[in-house]
């Protein structure tokens, strides 16, 4: 039964977008479609519209640092039918692009802001202050796989030292109120 | 002058004896409460702690002169309060202003006090304390209405306006005043648990919501003053009770026993009760405890 | 020339020569203005003898005009708030339009009011009532358009009043036959008891509306709060006390002596409660100051009249030196709104905010004014109420002392909300350039802040002359047995030692205050109302956390449903449903010429049908 | 007599005892450890017989507990609290986030060291401690008091300019008013 | 000057005669020869006043016959009272209108002068003539030329005002002409006092008919309820001064011939009442009606029918007070509502159809007039320092005196409903915004003087009245005594 609904699905969906390259070999209720960037508002709008794929479930963005580029998922979810699409397409790393699509699920204008904080996609016509989590700041999008956090917290913040040679902390903080260890902790401690 | 001089005197004195028993019973309410929470609760003697504490405080800030208008009017209340009334009977060691203690003066003195910590707490600006004085002068209007009927009819029933009568009046017939006009007494007592806002009526200085209300830009000094006054005003309240409906006290233990009971009342009930907003603490005292002064009055004209 | 047609013949001329001075010079207008009103108050302090008449005849009308101590008391209201509010009303005034008519008409009011203290004849009593009322409604309306429809209505009142009050002294005239009170008041036991009846109510309805008693008091809250406010100090003042007086002879001297008597102080007792209740929970919703005020005036006028109804001397003595403590703290008041009107241009609570640093004595004024109006010990307030509720208790009004605890107690709400409006909460950076108002206008009002305070423990400088008023109205001397100079007693017995109060009361206030300001005095650091603790936040520079807007909602909420009910409703119903009738009659006019022929023509069929009826 | 040496120090003896028996804890859960002062409070462990209450504003409270992460957004308001507090104040840091930044060590937003922005008095490690290490700590920050050395709040004053510029350098755009003690 | 009461009637028909004439010579006498005759005939009746004050009534008799045949003129104190009234009034009208007609070319104005000529001698002589026939010449003179000043604006509405004018006051001559007949038939005579004096030998119902007739007859003259349709239209489309001339003149005129009736050559026992009711209507009906107005002279006409009610309601009491008051109260009207009227027309100058909207803001560019304005409703509404006052107090007082709580209580609300329409007016003048479109016009000289005199005698009269009780005092006694009266008359022989 569930096969005659994706091949309904595809045909349904081909026969409007054709050069959507659908991708059907998974045996459980999932089902995508790759699209180019200026596509995907028309195709989520009729998949909402005329297929009844009313409930948005999710957005995300991946980092594909090695084919150098992003790709935005979304996740649309039909109560009548109970089948999952994805709707995937592939945006350019280094200048990220894609037009604002909150008008169609107010929640994506959440997620909008956050791929543009987090991965530095620029979305055009989307209205809302630059800073969204983190506040002041500077860096480059920290969700990007080329941010190296742990440089980054090297960078700006100290480290406790000693950290790095497991030295016991309880040690250093015990030495400092001049106490000795109690018993029971002795055999935490190098 | 070697008359005013003892008056003064006496006067540190029952300052001194208010602020140790109100400290002491503050403590207990607390150890209470903790006992009924099923935990062991603070020593009995923590409210003297926590007030030297927040005395040795080493800063302070103030928003202007008017922050520091609101404690001191809070003191002004207490002291000139335990001032007018007699604390214990026929002893020479605790004399007090006591000129035939009117009712209506003492009335209007307690009523002195929160207005002037409401003129504190305006100034520093913030607007849970502000928040906080108009809910506690709304409470302060529920909770006059009962307490006026019952001294009302206490006027009306023995003829007299004054504290020291009304005592007199008990001593010269034997009964205390609290079975000889019991509605009154359980429209003063219904009237009380406004005035200590303890849980049902503690919505004033709800911690959570506004920050602990009017006192929430008071720290260190400030809070001291505050609190004592808090401590002499509750024994005021209560040796008031005491005098009006026990036929006050004659020697320290009396008094204290006398007092201790009528503590219970309050710290037992705000056990039990949960926080109500204002209006529903207005719309409760102008219920039953208005009731029960209107049937005191009735019960004054009648007999 | 008597000193009293001198003084009459300096106010009128004043004023003429003060309406028409604007146009040669602005200070000269001023100083026309000053004198026009101080020198006939001092002329009367200084040398109008109590019982030293006058008589004269006008249209053939024997009038008379002389003082007794009754009405002396009541000029020192009038005169002493007309001069400090004349002084303040020179600062007030500066730089406002149509000065000329402001004066002219202030002046007018004030001579109207010295004169119906000095006259001692009917006709010249409503002689000067209805120059009181039409000068002040001139000041009402001065505000503009917008006002017109309130001063009507404040004059169809007070006209309602004063032709129920022609009446009353056409048919004394009557009855009678001269218009001297005196004779009235003799005359009065011996009339028709349907006389006795109607005759006071008519004298009551026209004093009930000038100190706005519960069912007359509609026009009040917007008249006091739309004139300007330099006048409003005397309007509500000095004004609503000619109704008090009124109030107070008929009551005293006429129906105390009929048996029905009882009624009329019972009926009005508890019109006085109604006003003051209604009065107190209508103020305390205002958000703007002008209005809070009206209406707390018509409630402190509430007590002043149930101190009146209840009769006894403890009772008269509360209510007329409320009365003269209500002239007081309510002039300061009214002063104070104006200076910070005058100011800041608003006299609204939700845009003004923090003036406490910027207008300091003003501040001061109105925390003594306050504490009084509240009532509070150390100010003349407590004296004037603790008296009120003595004879109530004492003269079995047990529910009405209820009512009117009530009202006092629920009065805090409202006084908290003025001086938090104004002065308190975080200072706004648009009222950062506020200066303290000019000096000619703090002045009056810290004079009166000051004599506030003495009268809180020296009651008996003003007990003294209300005790010999009384006595002119026929009262036992109550010198001895219900207060001395600094103690105020009732009739059971108990009494307040008010100096030892005021005394420990500053001691203890100062030590406090002492203790706090010297301890840790080094590290205590004063920190501007914008840097609170609110859960760690910045407050932005623009940001006001005052909380303002719906001041003592949770009150409101309790009391809400009682206040659905207005009275206004009923008076506007009434006036349309007049307006309907009248409209109905102009169209029998139907303007041709032929239904007028016809009018005519049955006009005398009907004649003829009813001749021998009518002729 | 007043302000000579020994009577200096009995009234400081007093002071102490009384600062360490009633100890006010400011009601400001910063992280995940927030949640473990409610046990500390209520009846099983009952922190309140060491005098350990909560206050509502930090004008009345003696004692800022930082308890877990905190990240640049947080700091800025905790230097608020910490510098409206009144003198004797003290920090206690819970958990290993405050220590060396436990398992946040390498992420981009969390101070990895509480020393360096304020002064701590009391560590408590464990990644969210137990009541009864709340409690030890808070153990431990009264003996410090007794023996006076919790002088977090004149270290903070003292040194200002280091504690200000190492909050500096996390928080770029600064606008706090100055703590000007 | 020695001067008898004829020369009231002769020297301004004579007048009136030689004005067309003399306008042929000067075009300006025209306008000169009524000043001068008014101002004459204003000193002549000052004397012969204070003349009757010292030594009591003169009757005149005209051509030589004695007055049961002949005509004869009775100048007493009421009667002069009156005439110095009119004249005076008359001469206001005069001044007022002397330039007010500046832009009308000769030939209107001479009709305009000689026609208010005529108005004022007709009043005149109805105030004077002891005989009902002559009263009935009279009341012809006055109302056509009456009818003719209304309709002095060539406009439709005033045509058609003074054509409604006309009907009614060709109905109220005919049923005055019944009156007389029924009078003649019955009696033989026309001379007042005879009748007076004959009246109880009449068949009673006769009498009361031609009383209805006269009544009724003087009724329309007099603007009372049902029969004063015309008035508000005729005062409305009339020009200015002529208002003023209707309300000060001609009514009064009419309100004397009633009370004559009534007071001397009627002994019906129930006039009194009557009177009081109609007056009493009248009041109402007008008060109501002049709130509702929102045309200026239309709310002046109906507020001065209403005044007049009034004063028939003063009449109505019977007493000598009543009477002192009735005469003070139209003493006050005349002159007040002359002001209104003067000042009024000015403040409404230009405005098309002379809304009361179209007042507003009008302080700014007529002070003075605004001033008067104002003075003039603060007096009308009997506030104290003014005029009205005292005869208002007057009113009350009688009506205390007889008793009549209910018409004192019913004329003290009217009064507050009076207060109410008169304040909307000032207030717009004073404190609303001028209308864009409204082109206010300075009055010239002579208007103001005219305006300042009679403000003027408004705060003399209201801050000294002694200076007029005096005299009203006389008057009303004077009317109160019929066989004082017929004796005089009946005696001159």
């Amino acid at each position: 039964m569930m096969k005659e609904l994706k091949e309904h699905i595809i045909r349904r969906v081909k026969a409007n977008f054709t050069e959507a390259e659908e991708n059907n070999d998974f045996t459980y209720d999932r089902l995508d479609f790759t699209v180019k960037k200026e596509v995907v508002p028309s195709l989520l709008l009729f998949l909402k519209e005329e297929m009844g794929f009313k409930h948005l479930s999710h957005a995300s963005c991946v980092d594909w640092l090695e084919e150098g580029e992003l790709e935005l998922v979304f996740i649309l979810w039909s109560p009548k039918d109970k089948i999952k699409v994805f709707v995937r397409t592939r945006l350019d790393r280094d200048n990220p692009v894609m037009d604002n699509m909150d008008n169609i699920w107010p929640q994506l204008h959440t997620y909008e802001r956050e791929f543009r904080e987090m991965f530095g996609v620029q979305f055009t016509g989307l209205e809302a202050p630059d800073e969204f989590i983190l506040e002041d700041w500077q860096g480059p999008p920290p969700f990007r796989r080329d941010f190296d956090t742990a440089a980054y917290a090297e960078k700006t913040f100290w480290h406790r030292p000693g950290r790095e040679d497991a030295q016991d902390v309880r040690e250093t903080i015990a030495n400092r109120d001049g106490e000795d260890i109690p018993d029971f902790a002795k055999k935490y401690s190098r | 002058m070697e008359e005013v001089l003892y008056n003064v005197l006496g006067a540190i004195a029952t300052f001194l004896v208010a602020f140790v028993v109100g400290m002491t019973y503050g403590g207990l309410n607390r150890k209470i409460t903790a006992r009924v929470q099923n935990r062991k609760g603070p020593p009995f003697y923590q409210n003297f702690i926590d007030t030297l504490k927040l005395a040795s405080k080493k800063s302070a800030i103030h928003h202007g002169v008017m922050q520091h208008f609101g404690p001191a009017f809070l003191m002004v209340t207490s002291v000139m309060s335990l001032l007018i009334v007699p604390v214990l009977t026929h002893n020479q060691w605790f004399p007090n202003l006591n000129f035939h203690g009117d009712l209506i003066f003492l009335l209007y003195i307690m009523v002195f006090g929160p207005l002037g910590m409401a003129l504190g707490a305006g100034q520093t600006g913030n607007p849970n304390s502000a928040i906080g004085i108009t809910r506690g002068l709304s409470q302060m209007v529920g909770y006059e209405i009962p307490w006026v009927l019952a001294l009302v009819a206490l006027m009306i029933q023995y003829h007299t306006t004054s504290i020291v009568g009304l005592m007199a009046v008990q001593a010269q017939s034997g009964t205390w005043l609290m079975f000889s006009s019991p509605f009154a007494f359980i429209a003063a007592v219904m009237a009380m648990l406004g005035m200590f806002s303890y849980s049902p009526f503690d919505v004033v200085i709800a911690p959570a919501e506004i920050a602990s209300g009017p006192a929430s830009e008071n720290g260190g000094k400030y809070l001291f003053t505050m609190m004592s006054s808090g401590s002499v005003f509750a024994f005021v309240k209560l040796t008031l009770y005491v005098d009006l409906f026990m036929g006050g006290a004659d020697n320290i233990v009396i008094l204290l026993v006398k007092t201790f009971a009528l503590y219970m009342i309050p710290v037992l009930y705000s056990l039990t009760t949960v926080r109500y907003r204002t209006e529903q603490s207005i719309r409760w005292f102008w219920g039953w405890p208005s009731f029960f002064g209107l049937l005191a009055i009735l019960q004054a004209v009648i007999f | 020339m008597n000193t009293i047609y001198i003084i009459f013949l300096i106010f009128l001329g004043g004023a003429v020569f003060t309406y028409f001075a604007g146009k040669i010079h602005k200070v000269l207008q001023d100083i026309l203005f000053l004198v026009s009103i101080l020198v006939p108050a001092y002329l009367f302090f200084a040398n109008v003898e109590i019982g030293q008449n006058v008589n004269l005849t006008l249209g053939g009308i024997s009038l008379s005009w002389g003082i007794n101590y009754f009405s002396w008391l009541f000029s020192l209201i009038v005169l002493g708030l007309g001069s400090l509010a004349a002084i303040y009303a020179v600062g007030f005034m500066k730089g406002e339009k149509r000065r000329g008519y402001f004066y002219f008409n202030f002046i007018l009011s004030i001579m109207a009011m010295t004169g119906i203290l000095l006259s001692r004849d009917l006709v010249s009593f409503f002689v000067f009532w209805e120059i009181m009322t039409w000068s002040s409604y001139l000041i009402t309306i001065y505000n503009g358009n917008k006002v017109q429809s309130i001063g009507i209505k404040y004059f169809v009142f007070s006209a309602i009043g004063a032709y129920a009050m022609l009446m009353a002294i056409v048919m004394v005239h009557h009855i009678t036959g001269s218009f001297l009170i005196g004779d009235m008041i003799h005359a009065y036991p011996a009339m028709a008891l349907s006389m006795q009846i109607w005759i006071p109510i008519m004298f009551l309805m026209a004093f009930g509306v000038k100190a706005a008693m519960m069912p007359l008091h509609v026009w009040a809250p917007g008249a006091y709060s739309n004139a300007p406010m330099a006048y409003t100090s005397v309007f509500s003042g000095a004004l609503s006390k000619m109704g008090i007086y009124g109030m107070t002879l008929v009551l005293v001297t006429m129906v105390n002596h009929i048996p029905q008597g009882v009624w009329f102080r019972e009926v009005l007792a508890w019109l006085g409660g109604i006003t003051a209740v209604i009065g107190t929970l209508w103020a305390i919703q205002q958000d703007d100051a002008k209005k809070l005020l009206a209406y707390s005036s018509v409630a402190q006028l509430g007590y002043i009249i149930t101190g009146i109804a209840i009769g006894t001397e403890l009772a008269m003595l509360a209510g007329l030196f409320l009365a003269v403590m209500h002239a007081l703290f309510k002039g300061t008041l009214f002063m104070v709104v104006g200076a910070i009107e005058k100011q800041t241009g608003t006299s609204n609570f939700t845009e003004v905010t923090g003036l406490i640093r910027k207008m300091p004595w003003t501040f001061l004024s109105a925390l003594l004014a306050i504490i009084a109006l509240a009532g509070i010990p150390p100010l003349g307030g407590f004296v004037g109420k603790w008296m009120l509720y003595e004879s109530l208790i004492t003269s079995n009004h047990y529910l009405l002392v209820i009512v009117i605890f009530f009202a006092s107690t629920a009065a805090f709400l409202y006084c908290y909300k003025f001086l938090f409006g104004f002065f308190m909460g975080q200072e706004e950076k648009e009222w950062a350039h506020v200066k303290e108002a000019p000096a000619v206008m703090v002045l009056p009002m810290l004079i009166m802040a000051l004599f506030m305070l003495v009268l809180g423990t020296f009651p008996g400088i003003i007990l003294n002359p209300i005790n010999h008023g009384l006595q002119a109205l026929g009262y036992a001397d109550s010198y001895k047995h219900l207060w001395d100079t600094s103690i105020i007693l009732n009739s059971w017995g108990n009494k307040v030692v008010l100096q030892p109060i005021l005394y420990s009361i500053a001691g203890i206030f100062l030590f406090f205050i002492a203790f706090l300001t010297w301890k840790g005095y080094k590290n205590t650091r004063f920190i501007s109302t914008k840097d609170i603790s609110s859960s760690g936040e910045v407050p932005k520079e623009d940001e006001n956390l005052t909380f303002s807007v719906g001041f003592m909602q949770p009150f409101y909420r309790a009391v809400e449903p009682a206040m659905r009910r207005q009275i206004d409703k009923y008076y506007n119903a009434f006036a349309d449903g007049l307006e309907a009738t009248f409209e109905f009659l102009r169209r029998i006019y139907t303007g041709n010429g032929q239904t007028y022929a016809i009018y005519v023509i049955v006009f005398v069929v009907v004649m003829l049908l009813f001749k021998d009826f009518l002729f | 007599m007043i302000n000579d040496k020994n009577s200096q120090k009995i009234v400081d003896i007093i002071q102490n005892w009384a600062r360490k028996h009633s100890i006010w804890v400011l009601g400001y859960g910063t992280g995940c450890g927030a949640i473990e002062i409610p046990p500390t409070m209520t009846s099983r462990y009952d922190a309140e017989r060491l005098g350990v209450r909560g206050a509502a504003t930090p004008r009345q409270a003696d004692v800022l507990l930082i308890t877990g992460y905190l990240t640049t957004k947080t700091l800025k308001r905790v230097i608020r609290v910490y510098e409206q507090m009144q003198d004797p104040k003290y920090v206690i840091g819970f958990g290993s986030c405050t220590i060396n930044g436990g398992m946040y060590y390498d992420s981009y937003n969390t101070i990895k060291v509480l020393d360096k922005y304020l002064p701590v008095d009391v560590y408590i490690n464990g990644c969210m401690p137990r009541p009864e290490a709340v409690l030890s700590g808070f153990g431990q920050l009264q003996k410090r008091i007794a023996e006076g050395r919790a002088d977090g709040a004149k270290q903070y004053k003292e040194n200002l300019e280091w504690y200000r510029a190492n909050q500096k350098k996390i928080i770029p755009n600064w606008v706090m008013p100055e703590y000007n003690w | 000057m020695v001067g008898t009461p004829v020369l009231f009637i002769a020297i301004p028909l004579m007048a009136a005669f030689l004005i067309p004439l003399l306008g042929m010579i000067w075009k300006e006498l025209v306008r000169i020869v009524p000043g001068l005759v008014l101002t004459y005939l204003l000193i002549l009746s000052i004397n012969l006043l204070d003349h009757v004050l010292a030594h009591g009534p003169i009757v005149e008799v005209i051509a030589g016959w004695g007055p049961p045949i002949g005509i004869n003129l009775v100048f007493s104190a009421l009667s002069g009272f009156l005439v110095v009234l009119m004249e005076f009034l008359g001469l206001l009208v005069w001044a007022y209108s002397y330039r007010f007609k500046r832009n009308v070319d000769y030939e209107p104005a001479l009709k305009y002068f000689l026609m208010l000529m005529m108005l004022i001698t007709g009043s005149v002589g109805i105030v004077l003539t002891g005989d009902i026939f002559n009263m009935f010449v009279f009341i012809e003179i006055t109302s056509i030329s009456a009818y003719g000043l209304t309709a002095f604006y060539k406009g439709r509405n005033s045509a058609e005002a003074s054509f409604k004018y006309v009907m009614m006051g060709s109905v109220a001559s005919t049923f005055l002409l019944l009156a007389i007949m029924i009078i003649y038939a019955q009696l033989g005579t026309l001379n007042m006092a005879d009748i007076a004096n004959k009246i109880h030998l009449m068949n009673p119902t006769l009498k009361i008919v031609s009383y209805i007739f006269f009544v009724t007859a003087l009724g329309i003259e007099a603007e009372i309820f049902p029969l004063n349709g015309w008035a508000p239209d005729a005062y409305a489309e009339a020009p200015g001064p002529v208002g003023a001339a209707f309300a000060g003149i001609v009514v009064k005129a009419a309100v004397y011939a009633i009370i004559r009736y009534t007071y001397t050559i009627f002994d019906l026992s129930g006039t009194f009442n009557f009177l009081i009711i109609i007056g009493m209507i009248t009041l109402i009906i007008a008060e109501t009606a002049a709130i509702r107005q929102e045309k200026l002279k239309r709310m002046l006409a109906y507020s001065s029918i209403g005044q007049m009610g009034l004063v028939m309601v003063a009449f109505g009491f019977g007493t000598e007070e009543g009477v002192f008051a009735a005469l003070f109260l139209m003493l006050n009207h005349a002159i007040i509502k002359s002001l209104l009227f003067f000042s009024g027309s000015y403040l409404t100058y230009n405005s098309t159809d002379k809304k009361i909207s179209e007042v507003n803001g009008m302080s700014k560019f007529l002070p003075i007039t605004s001033l008067l304005f104002a003075l003039g409703a603060f007096a009308i509404v009997g506030l104290p320092p003014f005029a009205g006052f005292w005869s208002k107090l007057a009113v009350m007082t009688a009506a205390a005196d007889s008793n009549m709580i209910l018409i004192m209580a019913l004329v003290l609300i009217v009064s507050v409903v009076e207060l109410v329409y008169y304040l909307r007016v000032v207030n717009r003048v004073y404190f609303y915004k001028k209308e864009a479109d409204v082109k206010p016009k300075r009055p010239t000289v002579n208007a103001l003087i005219v305006m300042i005199t009679l403000g003027a005698i408004i705060l003399l009269v209201g801050f000294y009245p002694d200076a007029v009780t005096g005299l009203l005092h006389k008057a009303s006694a004077g009317l109160m005594d019929k066989t004082q009266y017929i004796h005089n008359v009946l005696s001159v022989r």
